[in-house]
């Protein structure tokens, strides 16, 4: 089964691979993901079509495809806005990673991150107003990420220490966030929504930026991209590579081996536990004023489910980091699609092209088969007297 | 820190401290309760060093619990534990590993999706700048293998899950020598062993204690004890009724001291002969968990009245075959024939129905559901016979009735219908299983490894039952890999070795040691061992 | 204390009369009760308090803000209100269509309680409906977009290329009513230039600021000049797009080059309609005691003057006069009927 | 775990592996198991304490963004209750009904959780079988209304069939996950949630494109005639009946008792203790997961049934819904996923959303503080040891052992 293959091959491997290897194989052991994507796409078009006036003659005439301005679609700000897109997503999805591998399942990314928005944005504002330098906006999101540690810290010693239920936990920490982090907004400006604020400015790398297509993705960007990739690939090497990654890994599976090593299995769950809280809070604040320009606190909230999406790309990405990176990327990519067309002009009800995404992920799991789970997941433990 | 150095360590550590004793271990006076179960009662147990040191005894006789309290799982209630002659008092097995204490539980405490090198390094990681080095454990992890002879060392990459028990076993034993591990506590580590892994065990025992390492070995086997032990304690009921010199005691003797009055190891006595087929099985293909063909055409008959031994080394396909043919694990191809009828894609449901009894080789994940009690668990399988379900629904008074009455005939500790599975000893699960398959008054009976890990006692009870029910003009097809027990039950050995039966013989005819070489399909390919890396391990035992 | 009256609610119904009794003085209590999209949506939910608060300053007045998010809870929520007897309200504001499943019973059902609904109306002499006419608006919008997509204008470091024709939207929910937003912008920016490009996109809810910045740098990156947003809360994203981009967009209710001043510098104009004035005036009738003067559907267009296109506060100035002169043009020929602008202030077809 | 990591399929609806259940499943089964224990009284206990401390905590804040506590307590106390004296309970005022209206559906849909759960099948997709149910509840009202006779029995006639379509409707569309888990071993707490979404988008643009009545921008269906309504004894006008209450409660102990007493219920709850247990008894897993998910569709579907029918009167945009389905989950898990304690628990959370609403209504508290001291209710409920502090240590199934 190739996604277990990818995961057993990261683990087992010797150290001599490059990261650039995992990632070509990673993308070769999902093939079947990628088909199952473009698959989805055809056929998604296919239906909206079906279900709109658009003839279908013209969907089956090769001319039709052959004939649409890819190169108006696909262009370098699509790749742009799907990474910033991504990047949010990735970020949570590491966090809840973290924490499922070790045995807690952080169902309360959603909350975390939106906490972690209207924090950033209400210390960004004591700091200096509206009008926060990039140093104050910095300073901002590191106090978002300690407050988020604390938040999570909270999580932790209930899910963990209490054996609080990590599902009703979890879903808690969403209501929590649906509520009182308006409610901060609230406090703050009075109103569920923050004034418009300052975000960090891209920073351009002088020669690398000249680079054709990569130059303008990667290093003339939101310096939050580079933190995010950092992240990812770091987490993959501690994951991996460390022994607090195979402490992690055990805690999920078997916490009673680990304990019997003599490691501490509650001390593990809880760095996991607090670091998925820290780098969720880190990409709310990157929402609100990271790539954003404040907080929205109407309706769900301009966190709007990516904390969901977040969960489904780490189980998507088979817990993989650098998978759950690509996952990431494919909903960034997905969404940022979906808007290409509109801009050009293919005219498809959107409320259906919406859920392009979210069908992809259906039907590339019906081909791919099973994400594991570790064993034991959602078991509190408690060593023997 | 790497495993030699620690080897090292812990040499010189008995060398020095140990010239306070030449016990590597002493436990004094232990008792340990439950509630108001006594566990463990004054016992006393002195561990030669470089010795081997065989606890015998029923199920929940005490055995684990001993060790527990030597391992720091348990807080005994009186009595002192010495180690090298010290008064030890650990709080947590990490103080026991600390002063060279490494116990082998029953349930292996491994991490399955990862490989056996992270499992065996697990908690004591060498690193180099950071990262987990490696290449400098897997260089000490092959020593050890090396010098112990463990061929785990070609699957140090391999995830533990796809690696069958013994190999499991293997595993934890080398984490403990990494460990630097002096003292090796073995609980019932032949329980899931095949006659080939249990010689290379003892093999591996005996490199052991060479190297100045004291072992106990908790076992119900009484040759077992006899064959690898220096010295033997039997516990019963708590207490130690005694210790003797392995080689000054004879098996008639260990038995009455185990089970407290006297045990006859009976040969057969069979009365009627067999009759009519019942089960028929032609050229029968089956296609294992990895994708593989395990079965690889099987063609016998099971007749009234018979009871066919398939003996074999795990993994050559008896769990298939016997799953197949209870409808468990679809038939690639070829036909079962049951009294006639064409039974091969036949669900388990109608094969229950039609009197077909399964005693799993997994009591623990298949056989019960461990956080039922006893009444929930007498309708497992029952589900659709009268009286206890009708018209779908379950008239639960009828499923108590059943269970009172299993628990009453088959002898099941404790009395009560109302305990869960989980706090029976296997022994006793395993008489509760074989109680209820047994009840449904069933014409055939395919039984995988009925009496593994049960006591003497048991065994004998659950012999003598199957016997009754062979004679009583059942079909029995009797899967497992005490060779023992095959030679004294079956009335036809059929041997399997790669999905095949090699050889059907007659028990009269052979001796174990001709079964063990067909088995190694000596006679098809001269001593070459089945890959053990193609077989993989029954799970659930290990949970 | 609140429980004191509950019990006996059935009766207070008539409680309600205090709408015509109650003039002569003493506190009018009005309450409001938001749209799913909350009050602090910078749209109309914000400008329907704003319009309270406006008459609170002139009357002895207090307003009971019910934040309701969820429309399933609309019918009972404004039956509670309805009944009511402390405080017992002289006006209940609805804001949003929302509601009018609900008041079609309680309006009926409460028949001494006065109702205001907004952009929306249920025939019931006790029910003052109010539409605002987005699709008038949204043209005079698409108008300004038009003219200005084909001049080389500059203003900051934003500006405009006369190369192409092209000009961008950002709706919230792709449903009829942002749909009536869309289609009236796109007729009136080809009212000026036939030929003209229009990009559309729609966030697909009204908070995700993320995604509506995405669709605006989207649509610039596609060559759009201009973005006209009609999203609500959401619709804020466009602006910081439309400053990294250094084009311009056009703001949607309120003038938001005034409530968003952060952004005057690419705000072009805005279109607006005045649901405050709206409020305002309705609840200070029921202050004075005649709510009946105010009672019954009201389409409040370009006509009545409750809707129209304002330059932004900076770059207005600068606009060429032809901006200006245009959407007077289309204007007075809406008012005439001889321009008739797609889809009408309950629909489109 | 022969079974357990070689098949994908296998692998996912693991729990092989007897007491140690791997795979997603015992996401389930720990999730069960962890307030299994509990008596009921305990648990009750437990809601109360947690109630209590989550509103002491929600006082505090409350106080300290300068609002009267004081008056929020009496406010939330008055809204759950509608009095403060047993006495007129039933008398006159409707807040009773409004704290009954949710527990309906707060029930309905911890059932439809409760059967997945119990099952070992983690169906995080409730919410969008309840909107799918829902919608195809209204649908056929406004299609089918019409055409029937008016009257008491017309508008039961209506009712009936629409309340089929709609458990039809849920089940069908839980079935799907169910197979996709079962036959090709997709995750299903990926897949329900992907389909939470789906339901709303695409509910949204089927109602939009074909239900939506001329002159108005709001998508939504006609309001039903008046005839198809559920009677009101007592409490009427208050878009709460007993007949849902009924249904409610019928449901709960239907469920109950298909679990406990027969032989469906018996092959459910086992596979979710212990799939290989099960199979071995001759239960097939795959079907089980299918039956299971659409056995806990239809309930969620029944649930949008009566939920229209009973609060609504129409259907309109889903995304605009409360989140019962997923508020459902909590109640499910508080009450060890048993139907039966599915009941208390949906009164406690109904209490809660009626109290917030008049806490809304009726002071200055913003809407926002008040779904935060819910949700600190929940996270409390979610925690029981905290409440079992006083040094007792109990042992809880969902441990290792
Ligand atoms: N954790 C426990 N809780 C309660 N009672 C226990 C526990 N462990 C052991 N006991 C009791 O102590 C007695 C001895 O148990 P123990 O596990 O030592 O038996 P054993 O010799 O290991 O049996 P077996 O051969 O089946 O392993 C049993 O009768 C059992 O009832
Ligand atoms: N959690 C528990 N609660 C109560 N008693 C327990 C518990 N765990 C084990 N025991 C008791 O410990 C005794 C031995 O348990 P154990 O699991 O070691 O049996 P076992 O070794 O599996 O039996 P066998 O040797 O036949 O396989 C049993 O009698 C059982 O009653
Ligand atoms: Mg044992
Ligand atoms: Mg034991």
């Amino acid at each position: 089964m190739s996604s277990e293959d990818s995961e057993r091959g990261s683990q087992s491997d010797d150290g001599e691979r490059s990261t650039a290897d995992v990632v070509s194989d990673a993308v070769y052991d999902n093939r079947w993901r990628l088909f199952g994507v473009v698959a989805t796409l055809l056929g998604f078009v296919f239906v909206a079509a079906l279900l709109t006036d658009v003839p279908l003659t013209k969907l089956v005439d090769i001319e039709f495809w052959l004939g649409l301005p890819y190169g108006d679609v696909f262009t370098v700000g699509f790749a742009e806005r799907a990474l910033q897109a991504a990047m949010p997503i990735a970020l949570a999805a590491i966090g809840g990673l973290y924490a499922e591998k070790s045995g807690v399942f952080n169902i309360g990314l959603e909350g975390f991150m939106i906490f972690g928005a209207v924090n950033a944005a209400a210390v960004s504002w004591i700091l200096a107003g509206g009008s926060a330098s990039q140093l104050d906006l910095w300073i901002a999101l590191v106090a978002t990420v300690l407050l988020g540690l604390i938040y999570t810290a909270v999580f932790a010693v209930l899910t963990i220490r209490y054996k609080a239920d990590q599902i009703v936990a979890g879903l808690a920490v969403w209501f929590l966030g649906l509520g009182f982090g308006p409610f901060t907004a609230v406090v703050m400006w009075g109103g569920v929504s923050s004034p418009p604020l300052s975000s960090l400015d891209t920073v351009t790398v002088p020669v690398l930026a000249e680079i054709p297509v990569l130059g303008r993705l990667l290093f003339d960007a939101n310096p939050l991209l580079w933190v995010t990739i950092a992240i990812v690939l770091a987490s993959y090497v501690v994951l991996y590579r460390t022994r607090y990654g195979y402490w992690i890994q055990a805690a999920g599976e078997n916490p009673e081996a680990l304990d019997t090593a003599g490691v501490s299995v509650r001390r593990v769950r809880y760095a996991a536990v607090m670091f998925s809280g820290a780098v969720a809070a880190l990409a709310g604040g990157m929402l609100s004023i990271g790539i954003g320009n404040g907080f929205t606190g109407t309706g769900t909230t301009m966190v709007d489910g990516r904390g969901w999406i977040a969960i489904v790309a780490y189980l998507f990405g088979n817990y993989n980091p650098i998978l759950t990176a690509l996952a990431s990327l494919l909903f960034g990519a997905a969404q940022m699609l979906r808007i290409q067309l509109g801009t050009i002009g293919v005219d498809l009800p959107s409320s259906l092209l919406e859920q392009f995404p979210y069908v992809t992920v259906i039907v590339v799991l019906t081909l791919v088969g099973a994400t594991r789970v570790p064993s034991a997941v959602g078991e509190s433990y408690e060593s023997e007297e | 820190m790497s495993g030699t150095d620690t080897d090292d360590a812990g040499a010189e550590g008995s060398s020095t401290t140990g010239e306070g004793s030449s016990y590597a271990a002493q436990l004094s006076g232990i008792s340990k309760r439950f509630g108001d179960v006594v566990a463990n009662d004054d016992v006393n147990l002195d561990l030669e060093r470089g010795s081997v040191h065989a606890l015998l005894g029923e199920n929940g006789s005490g055995k684990t619990t001993l060790m527990n309290v030597l391992y720091g799982l348990y807080e005994q209630d009186e009595g002192t534990v010495r180690v090298d002659g010290q008064v030890r008092d650990f709080d947590s097995p990490r103080d026991a590993i600390d002063a060279g204490v490494g116990m082998i539980h029953q349930h292996f405490q491994l991490v399955e999706p990862m490989t056996v090198l992270q499992n065996v390094i697990l908690g004591t990681e060498p690193t180099r700048g950071g990262l987990v080095d490696e290449d400098a454990a897997r260089a000490d992890v092959e020593e050890i293998c090396e010098r112990y002879g463990f061929d785990v060392d070609e699957e140090l990459d391999t995830p533990v899950r796809e690696l069958d028990l013994g190999a499991q076993q293997h595993v934890e034993i080398v984490k403990s020598l990494y460990r630097g591990a002096e003292i090796l506590v073995l609980d019932e580590p032949t329980a899931v062993l095949t006659p080939q892994e249990v010689d290379g065990l003892f093999e591996v025992m005996a490199e052991l204690t060479a190297s100045g390492r004291s072992l106990i070995f908790i076992t119900h086997k009484l040759g077992e004890a006899m064959e690898a032990a220096d010295e033997i304690t039997v516990l019963r009921d708590g207490h130690a009724v005694g210790t003797v010199s392995a080689n000054a005691a004879s098996r008639e003797e260990l038995a009455e001291l185990m089970v407290g009055r006297e045990v006859l190891f009976d040969a057969d006595d069979r009365t009627t002969e067999p009759g009519d087929p019942v089960l028929t099985i032609e050229d029968l293909q089956v296609i294992g968990d990895r994708g593989r063909p395990t079965v690889r055409g099987v063609d016998c008959q099971i007749r009234e009245g018979e009871i066919l031994g398939v003996a074999g080394v795990e993994g050559n396909g008896q769990s298939e075959l016997a799953e197949s043919i209870v409808g468990l694990r679809s038939v690639a191809d070829g036909t079962v024939t049951y009294e006639g009828t064409d039974i091969t894609d036949a669900s388990r449901r109608s094969l229950i129905q039609d009197g077909i009894a399964y005693i799993p080789e997994d009591r623990q994940s298949e056989g019960l559901v461990l956080d039922y009690d006893l009444e929930r668990n007498a309708l497992l399988g029952n589900q659709t016979v009268e009286p206890f379900v009708r018209r779908g629904v379950v008239d639960w008074d009828a499923v108590g009735d059943h269970a009172e009455s299993i628990v009453e005939e088959y002898d099941v500790e404790p009395h009560d219908t109302g305990a869960m599975a989980e706090s029976l000893s296997g022994g006793n699960q395993q008489k509760f299983v074989v109680g209820r398959e047994f009840e449904h008054d069933p014409r055939a009976i395919v039984a995988a490894h009925p009496t593994r890990g049960v006591d003497i006692g048991s065994i004998e009870f659950i012999h003598d039952r199957l016997r009754e029910m062979r004679d009583e003009g059942l079909a029995v097809l009797l899967v497992s890999s005490k060779l023992e027990e095959i030679q004294q039950l079956s009335d036809r050995i059929a041997v399997m070795y790669e999905g095949e039966f090699v050889d059907v013989v007659d028990p009269g005819a052979v001796t174990e040691q001709d079964l063990g070489l067909l088995m190694t399909g000596n006679e098809l390919d001269d001593g070459s061992e089945p890959d053990s890396g193609t077989t993989h391990g029954n799970g659930g035992d290990d949970q | 204390l609140s429980g004191s009256g509950g019990g006996d609610s059935d009766d207070d119904g008539d409680g309600g009369n205090g709408s015509d009794g109650g003039n002569g003085g003493g506190t009018t209590n009005v309450a409001i009760v938001s749209s799913s999209a909350g009050f602090d949506d910078q749209a109309f939910n914000t400008l329907a308090v704003e319009g309270l608060e406006a008459a609170a300053e002139d009357y002895d007045m207090s307003i009971q803000e019910v934040e309701e998010t969820s429309p399933s809870n609309y019918e009972t929520t404004q039956a509670d209100l309805a009944s009511s007897s402390n405080p017992n309200y002289d006006l209940i504001v609805l804001v949003g269509y929302e509601h009018s499943p609900g008041l079609q019973t309680n309006a009926a059902e409460y028949s001494d309680q006065n109702w205001m609904l907004i952009n929306d109306h249920v025939d019931q002499p006790n029910v003052a409906g109010r539409i605002w006419a987005n699709h008038e608006m949204s043209y005079l919008a698409g108008v300004a977009a038009g003219t200005m997509t084909t001049r080389d204008f500059s203003f900051a470091s934003s500006s405009t290329q006369s190369g192409s024709a092209h000009i961008g939207f950002v709706g919230g929910v792709d449903g009829p009513l942002i749909n009536a937003f869309e289609d009236a912008y796109v007729a009136g920016a080809e009212w000026v230039n036939s030929d003209v490009e229009v990009s559309v996109g729609y966030v697909g809810n009204y908070q995700d600021t993320q995604t509506a910045t995405n669709i605006a740098s989207s649509q610039y990156d596609d060559g759009a000049d201009i973005v006209y947003q009609a999203a609500a809360a959401a619709g804020e994203g466009v602006f910081p797009a439309a400053q990294s981009a250094n084009r311009f967009a056009i703001g949607v209710d309120a003038d938001q080059s005034v409530t968003l001043s952060e952004y005057q510098d690419v705000i072009m104009g805005s279109a607006v309609k005045f649901i405050n004035e709206g409020t305002r005036s309705v609840a200070s009738a029921v202050a004075e005691g005649n709510f009946d003067s105010v009672a019954g559907r009201q389409v409040l267009g370009l006509e009545e003057e409750a809707v129209e296109f304002v330059p932004g506060q900076t770059v207005g100035e600068e606009l060429p006069d032809d901006v200006a002169s245009n959407v007077d043009e289309a204007t007075q020929a809406i008012v005439d009927g001889e321009i008739t602008v797609p889809c009408s202030a309950s629909g489109c077809n | 775990m022969s079974s357990t990591d070689t098949t994908p399929a296998a692998s996912d609806d693991a729990s092989g592996d007897g007491t140690d259940a791997g795979g997603d499943d015992s996401l389930g089964r720990r999730a069960l198991a962890r307030l299994v224990d509990a008596s009921i009284f305990e648990r009750l206990g437990i809601a109360v304490a947690s109630t209590l401390l989550a509103l002491l905590i929600g006082l505090v804040v409350v106080a300290a963004a300068g609002y009267d506590p004081v008056l929020f307590i009496d406010n939330m106390v008055y809204g759950i209750f509608g009095t403060y004296s047993v006495a007129d309970l039933f008398g006159t005022n409707n807040r009773l009904a409004q704290t009954l209206r949710p527990t309906v559906t707060f029930i309905i849909t911890g059932v439809a959780v409760a059967i997945a759960f119990r099952a070992g099948v983690f169906n995080i997709g409730v919410q969008g079988q309840f909107v799918v149910g829902g919608f195809a509840a209204a649908a056929t009202i406004v299609s089918i209304a019409g055409s029937l006779p008016g009257g008491a029995a017309g508008g039961a006639m209506v009712i009936v069939v629409a309340t089929i379509a709609a458990i039809a409707a849920g089940g069908l569309y839980a079935m799907l996950p169910g197979i996709l888990k079962a036959y090709a071993g997709a995750n299903e707490i990926i897949t329900t949630i992907m389909l939470n979404f789906v339901a709303s988008g695409v509910v949204f643009w089927l109602l939009d494109a074909y239900f939506r009545p001329g002159g108005t921008f709001f998508v939504r269906t006609e309001r039903f005639p008046e005839h198809v309504s559920f009677p009101q004894p007592i409490f009427e006008g208050t878009s709460f009946s007993v007949v849902g209450l009924a249904i409610a409660l019928l449901t709960a102990g239907l469920v109950f008792w298909i679990m406990e007493r027969t032989r469906f219920g018996y092959d459910l709850v086992t596979s979710g203790h212990q799939a290989d247990a099960a199979s071995y008894s001759g239960v097939d897993a795959k079907r089980t997961i299918v039956a299971t998910m659409t056995f806990s569709g239809m309930v969620a579907g029944l649930a949008g049934a009566v939920y229209v029918i009973m609060v609504l009167s129409y259907f309109s945009d889903p995304a605009t819904l409360p989140t019962f389905g997923f508020d459902a989950i909590a109640v499910s898990l508080l009450a060890a996923n048993n139907p039966l304690g599915v009941i208390p628990a949906g009164l406690l959370f109904g209490g809660l959303e009626s109290g917030g609403n008049f806490v809304n209504q009726s002071s200055d508290v913003p809407r926002q503080l008040i779904d935060g001291v819910v949700g600190l209710v929940v996270l409390f409920v979610a925690a029981p040891e905290l409440f079992r502090m006083a040094g007792k240590r109990m042992d809880v199934g969902g441990d290792e052992q």
